[in-house]
């Protein structure tokens, strides 16, 4: 038996104990809290803040999040869903209109956005369940509900039409700076806040997955026909999670209204917005728990090196990014997080053809 | 926050540091506001900023030349920009004039009361993206900028404007139309010589009429023709508030949608409804789709005219239109041009960039002359003493058609103003106020 | 009649309440009883608008229809083909209606080339894979025409102005590219339905497993396919050069309505697309004549999605091209 | 009941009086068309407690249809279904599988990316939320049919016997008072097919019914209590075995129609 071996199996007996997953997680978000002071350390006269400032640390947890929030839906139950930024941009909305046109505080405002979107979600899933829309026509039906609303809103007076909303001071809510405001003076708060949020939603995600809920979801993915025979209902448990999946997606637009200050329909409802929601799950691994934040520090790190190393020529980074958005889908179909497994089937296959066994 | 004292890198490994010092920065004033909620506001900023011109050795941009060894040898404007996407054709065409600025300030011997320190511009891509309207200020300003400026977008100039104020380094608008950046927000180191949508729409309803009404033409109704974005609508919401002040009725509104390919049933529309004046307000491309339709249908209003539409202020596009575009009137922050300097800079502008020194462009210039006329006048580049030059500043030499440039305490100019253009022989002409026009209205 | 007549022409400009739905319709309503001269006109202009979407919408359709890939390159392809015609208009002075056949030729080849690099070999992974894929061309095609020609506007120095018939206005640019469109879509019906690689699509398109079975070269058969679907996307962005400036960035702002037209039309359905594409435009246009903002555009997603609900197979869906 | 009519048309021994306990499934008259082309046509049947019933006839006789309709994949057109003296004719899929009635597929349609034993545990969850427990019935019946070794592996790297076994137990695990079973032999090798009758006879020990639609006629005669046979839509004979095979119908329909597929 090589050392290897001896790791694997170390490292397997670890894998097995009932408390891994709280073990693996808590470790790996007391990384992602030291994250913000390890980047500043200096190795080599290397830091990695090159590549990751406090804002690009913040924006990648952003986007880890609402990718966590939409893999629960279309991660697990297979619906893939192209307009997730309906739910972004309602929970955004929600917050904004009723802080700054009732003074009614960011966090009510968020909840009421992650209601108004959970209902948007059983109505998009009411009608494309109902009708039984699969596949492609599922995900272009997402996209028009989500154009929908932009639209909507951008000839609707009421809501500030195209010039949307800037959020208010805390004083203007009877708030001061701090968490109570959904406010603060400087980034690190909002760094542990989004944090916070991501832990919540890694948490549900898990969570789900490792219920019944979770298993249900995967059948449906896996053959909705086949699922239904054995007791699934399946058009419910779809519900449940676009239901879920759009609550949470509207929390993350609460806090992006909240940090960036000012949304308007072109930026929360913006077409590729509906791309970046999704983006980070597709490339870290769809269906995992792992794999939306693992692919959104890939994914929006990336994007942040291109742009700041490829400076000379205008445009040439979004070549760049186009470039490595095709390779990574090409030689990683199943996710980021499939590398390991892939890396040990031909660790396997290399040694099983070496002869062994 | 040592960060800044070792950096002897090789320009190619420049720029993937440069986010370092950004950062640092911002988690050492976290970490005042954290620890101590109260105190991060304003001393920090200012120490942190000085200490970066002293310690910061690490200027080998693309866009650049030169280092700094002391902290009174060159001073930083940092650029923010979109240089790349859908917004790009006039980012680069500002962030050029910002450089330009700087290039003449340099020639005519620098900052006298820095002893010539020359201006340095150092360019960030904010690809018109809010995300990184942030992001960009703080690297920026990581790699030494002293003051900044941008962004042409309003969502982005609000997230870049948040991180400056939150610095305490000043930052002057180059174009950003939206009145709510600096509404209401009571920032201290925000400025914008540009007159604000509500500005524009109201000197459009001051002004145009009168023109017309001076010149012997009676213009009662009006038909709007507005993109319907953000910037469209703010305007159009504007004029609904003050054209009927001035005996001006709207009797139709017809909305654009960004990217639209023809301007037909708009057109028609306006046809249909036949007011005096048609007020557009558009993008470049936007007033193109107008005209084109227009003449497609046989179709002009005794007045046709502009708010703000960057249309009909553009020499480049007024050609592409051709004949048809001659007589247009629109209303826009416009350049000076009574005085010489006005051509001298534009002939300069196309010389070195091969680009058209839009009105827009111009805008960017003054913006320019706005920063460095502050640092002069603060003799150091210290941000609060550039701030407090600012808040003094009567700037008059700029080639802006409006007065001296002065803020108020919101920050916006004072004496902001976007007289009214008209397209005579195929070439853009201020024709009203009297004191800058150049030619005179013809209806 | 005389209720109907009180709201005429004194309607409230985007006021609250419910008269901002309902007074349009009304008058609506008013204008056709009165045969308003105007109705003409926008009818005029909503089948040329539909033209020019339907033409944008072709080489989706062929796509989408036969492989089943959403092509997010489509709207690159769009914009290689307006730039193609005004290189070769403003180097070599090529006449632009010549310029536009050139285009379908580089976009056959670049869409060929295209999807070997980058449909083909996940052509069997999740659909979203593809969906990526295809937005990374995408970006790489939009950035790199910036780079290379500046994110300027650009215009091919054409000015067709337009016919007049009996007080209604016919833009030339425009007719032209309706026309073109129609000519296509014939042509590539006669294509599907006349040849022998016509049928091998066809069949592919209804069932590619059976497909195979039957000997046909799917691969193949995938790739003519792309090639075929970037060649009309070049002749589509070719005859919008026609009439529009445009700048890298253009052909983006057509893709949305062209997946619309798709799905209206019913996939892989040419006279679906081309009515699809009529439907859209003239929306567009009334709904621009009539409704404040750009409302008419809540409408389109309404049809778009009552149709995916009710009928997704497409008004001119079921089985076959 | 349904039965009676067809007892009456065909003159075999009065199975009615000898069927052993109560009638748990009952198609009253059960009718499918699609899209104007009648598939099914007042099929009538009963399945009793305990009893292995086997359905067959030629390709294209509404077997699967018939199964379909029962399962509740698609509402029938016509008739009505019980299912424990229940109505269930209007049901969804998963609510008649709740009440008791489960299938497989004639092409097996495992859920590949779960492992075997999380297939099985879909079926599980049926009685119990709670994980541990759903793993528990789900291991019992992947031992009962001897998949218990291969739990962690993933479905869709099954062979197709081990995919028939996984989908068998994946129906048992909802621990069904009816099993529909859909040429779940077909494909398997001898001793394959020896070790799922003997599965069958172990189901109907422990009291559930067997439907069973299987081309492999020796199996079907040999396991079979009653034997349901459908030609083109209708329902030609019922009965025992032995009689099912001498009936003239029945011999018609298979040498006259597309031919024995056994």
């Amino acid at each position: 038996m090589s050392s290897l071996d001896t790791v694997r199996d170390g490292y397997r007996s670890f894998d097995e104990r009932e408390d891994a997953p709280v073990l693996k997680g808590a470790v790996g978000f007391g990384l992602l809290a030291a994250l913000p002071y390890i980047i500043e350390i200096d190795v080599a006269g290397m830091e990695l803040a090159a590549a990751l400032s406090l804002k690009v640390l913040i924006l990648t947890l952003i986007y880890a999040y609402t990718a966590q929030a939409w893999n629960i839906m279309s991660g697990y139950t297979g619906q893939f869903s192209f307009g997730h930024a309906a739910f972004f941009g309602i929970g955004a909305y929600a917050t904004q209109a009723l802080v700054v046109d009732y003074a009614i505080n960011p966090w009510f405002g968020m909840f009421v956005g992650g209601g108004v979107a959970a209902l948007y979600g059983l109505l998009i899933g009411f009608l494309s369940f109902r009708f039984n829309l699969r596949g492609h026509y599922f995900a272009l039906a997402t996209l028009a509900f989500a154009e929908l609303v932009r639209f909507v809103i951008v000839n609707m007076s009421e809501l500030h039409g195209a010039n949307g909303y800037f959020k208010p001071f805390p004083r203007d809510y009877d708030a001061a700076y701090g968490l109570l405001a959904f406010q603060f003076e400087s980034d690190l708060p909002y760094y542990y806040l989004i944090l916070g949020f991501l832990l919540v939603v890694t948490v549900v995600s898990w969570a789900v997955k490792n219920s019944w809920i979770g298993l249900y979801f995967f059948a449906i993915r896996e053959d909705e026909r086949a699922a239904s025979s054995v007791g699934v209902p399946a058009f419910r448990y779809k519900l449940l999670g676009i239901a879920i999946s759009a609550f949470f997606t509207a929390l993350g637009g609460a806090y992006w209204s909240m940090y960036f200050n000012t949304i308007r329909p072109d930026t929360v409802f913006a077409l590729f917005k509906n791309v970046e929601l999704l983006l980070p799950a597709v490339v870290g691994g769809p269906g995992t728990v792992v794999g939306p934040i693992i692919g959104s520090f890939i994914v929006t790190p990336m994007s942040e090196i291109a742009r700041t190393s490829f400076t000379g020529i205008n445009g040439l980074d979004r070549v760049i990014y186009g470039a490595f958005l095709i390779v990574i889908v090409i030689y990683s179909p199943r996710g980021v997080v499939s590398w390991p497994e892939r890396g040990r089937a031909l660790y396997r296959r290399v040694r099983g053809s070496g002869g062994e066994e | 926050m040592g960060k800044t004292t070792k950096s002897p890198f090789s320009s190619q490994r420049r720029r993937f540091i440069k986010a370092a010092g950004a950062t640092a920065l911002t988690l050492g004033l976290a970490g005042c506001a954290s620890d101590d909620a109260d105190s991060g506001g304003e001393s920090t900023p200012s120490e942190s900023g000085g200490g970066d011109t002293t310690g910061e050795s690490t200027q080998t941009e693309g866009t650049t030349t030169g280092s700094s060894q002391s902290s009174v040898d060159e001073v930083v404007i940092g650029s923010n920009h979109p240089l790349s996407g859908s917004l790009a054709a006039t980012g680069v065409g500002m962030s050029n004039a910002i450089k330009l600025a700087a290039m003449r300030k340099n020639e005519e011997g620098g900052i006298e009361s820095l002893g010539g320190a020359q201006v340095k511009v150092i360019e960030g891509d904010n690809q018109g993206a809010q995300e990184l309207g942030g992001q960009v200020s703080e690297e920026l300003l990581s790699e030494g900028a002293h003051v900044l400026t941008g962004c042409y977008s309003s969502p982005v100039t609000t997230a870049a404007t948040q991180v400056a104020e939150r610095q305490g380094v000043p930052f002057v608008i180059s174009i950003a139309a939206a009145d709510n950046i600096l509404e209401g927000r009571g920032f201290d180191y925000i400025y914008r010589p540009q007159p604000p949508a509500r500005r524009l729409a109201s000197d459009y309803a001051d002004l145009v009429p009168t023109v017309i009404r001076d010149n012997g033409g009676t213009v009662e109704t009006a038909g709007l023709f507005y993109i319907n974005n953000s910037y469209g609508q703010a305007i159009r919401d504007s004029l609904r508030e003050f054209l009927p002040q001035q005996n001006v009725e709207i009797v139709a509104e017809t909305a654009l949608e960004f990217g639209a390919s023809n301007a037909n049933t708009q057109v028609s529309r306006l046809r249909s409804a036949d007011p005096d004046t048609v007020i557009a307000t558009t993008y470049v491309n936007g007033g193109v789709l107008l005209a084109q339709a227009m003449q497609d249908q046989s179709y002009r209003p005794s007045y046709l005219s502009a708010c703000a539409s960057a249309t009909f202020t553009d020499d480049r596009s007024v050609r592409d239109i051709g004949d048809f575009a001659n007589g247009v009137m629109d209303n826009n922050y416009a350049l000076n041009p009574t005085i010489d300097k006005t051509a001298e800079v534009r002939s300069q502008f196309t010389d070195n960039y091969d680009q058209e020194f839009s009105a827009s462009v111009g805008m960017a210039y003054t913006a320019g002359e706005v920063i460095i006329q502050a640092i002069e006048n603060a003799a150091s580049v210290d941000p609060d003493d550039i701030n407090g030059a600012l808040k003094e500043l009567r700037y008059e030499d700029h080639i802006s058609a409006m007065g001296p440039i002065s803020f108020n305490d919101t920050g916006e100019n004072e004496n902001a103003l976007a007289p009214v253009n008209q397209v005579q022989d195929l070439s853009v002409k201020v024709v009203y106020p009297q004191e800058y026009a150049e030619a005179q209205p013809q209806l | 009649m005389r209720l109907v007549s009180s709201v005429a022409l004194s309607l409230p400009l985007q006021g609250g309440g419910l008269g901002r739905f309902v007074d349009p319709f009304v008058q609506f309503v008013i204008d056709v009883v009165n045969m308003e001269a105007v109705l003409l006109q926008l009818l005029v202009f909503g089948l040329l608008l539909g033209g020019v979407y339907a033409l944008t919408a072709l080489g989706l359709t062929m796509i989408f229809g036969v492989m089943d890939v959403i092509n997010f390159a489509h709207g690159a392809f769009l914009v290689v083909g307006m730039y193609t015609v005004w290189l070769a208009s403003t180097t070599v002075g090529l006449s632009p209606f010549l310029g536009i056949p050139l285009a379908a030729v580089v976009l056959f080849v670049l869409g060929v080339v295209v999807h070997v690099l980058t449909v083909e070999p996940i052509i069997e992974a999740p659909q979203q894979n593809q969906l990526i894929a295809t937005l990374g061309v995408l970006f790489i095609v939009q950035s790199g025409i910036e780079i290379l020609f500046s994110p300027d506007p650009q215009q091919v120095s054409l000015s067709l102005g337009s016919i007049e018939l009996g007080g209604v206005f016919v833009p030339r640019g425009q007719l032209y590219a309706l026309l073109i469109a129609l000519g296509t879509m014939l042509a590539v019906r006669a294509l599907l339905n006349r040849t022998d690689l016509g049928r091998r699509i066809r069949g592919t398109a209804n069932n590619r497993e059976g497909a195979r079975y039957v000997g046909i070269n799917v691969p193949r058969i995938n790739y003519l396919t792309f090639g075929i679907g970037a060649a009309l996307a070049g002749i589509a962005g070719g005859s919008i050069a026609l009439f529009q400036r445009f700048d890298p960035f253009t052909g983006e702002t057509y893709l949305i309505n062209a997946f619309v037209i798709v799905i209206l039309g019913g996939l892989g359905s040419f006279p679906g697309a081309f009515v699809g594409g009529l439907i859209i435009g003239l929306i567009q246009v009334f709904g621009g004549y009539y409704l404040p903002g750009t409302t008419a555009q809540v409408l389109i997603f309404l049809l778009f999605i009552g149709t995916l609900l009710v009928k997704p197979e497409g008004l001119f869906g079921g089985a076959g091209a | 009941m349904a039965a009676d009519s067809e007892t009456s048309r065909e003159p075999t021994e009065g199975e009615t009086g000898e069927r052993a306990g109560d009638p748990v499934l009952e198609a009253d008259g059960v009718g499918k068309q699609f899209a104007g082309l009648r598939a099914l046509e007042d099929v009538d049947m009963t399945v009793h407690r305990g009893e292995i019933v086997g359905l067959i006839g030629p390709n294209g006789a509404g077997k699967t249809t018939l199964f379909n309709c029962i399962s509740g994949t698609f509402p029938p057109s016509e008739g009505r279904i019980y299912l424990d003296g229940q109505e269930i004719t209007d049901l969804q899929a998963h609510q008649i599988a709740r009440r008791g009635l489960a299938r497989t597929f004639q092409i097996t349609r495992p859920l590949e990316e779960l492992t075997v034993v999380e297939n099985a545990m879909v079926g599980a969850h049926i009685h119990t939320r709670r994980r541990s427990e759903a793993r528990e019935i789900a291991m019992e019946q992947l031992a009962f049919v001897g998949l218990a070794d291969r739990a962690d592996e993933e479905a869709g790297e099954l062979t197709v016997g081990a995919q028939k076994r996984l989908e068998l137990a994946r129906a048992v695990a909802t621990r069904p008072t009816v099993l529909l079973l859909d040429e779940i032999m077909a494909g398997l090798t001898p001793s394959e097919s020896e070790e799922m009758l003997g599965l069958f006879r172990r189901l109907r020990e422990r009291g559930t019914s067997l439907l069973v639609i299987e081309h492999d006629m020796k199996a079907i005669m040999k396991i079979s209590d009653y034997v349901k046979v459908l030609d083109n839509g209708r329902s030609i004979a019922f009965g025992r075995p032995k009689t099912v095979v001498e009936n003239e119908a029945v011999i018609e329909a298979y040498v006259g129609g597309t031919g024995f597929d056994a």
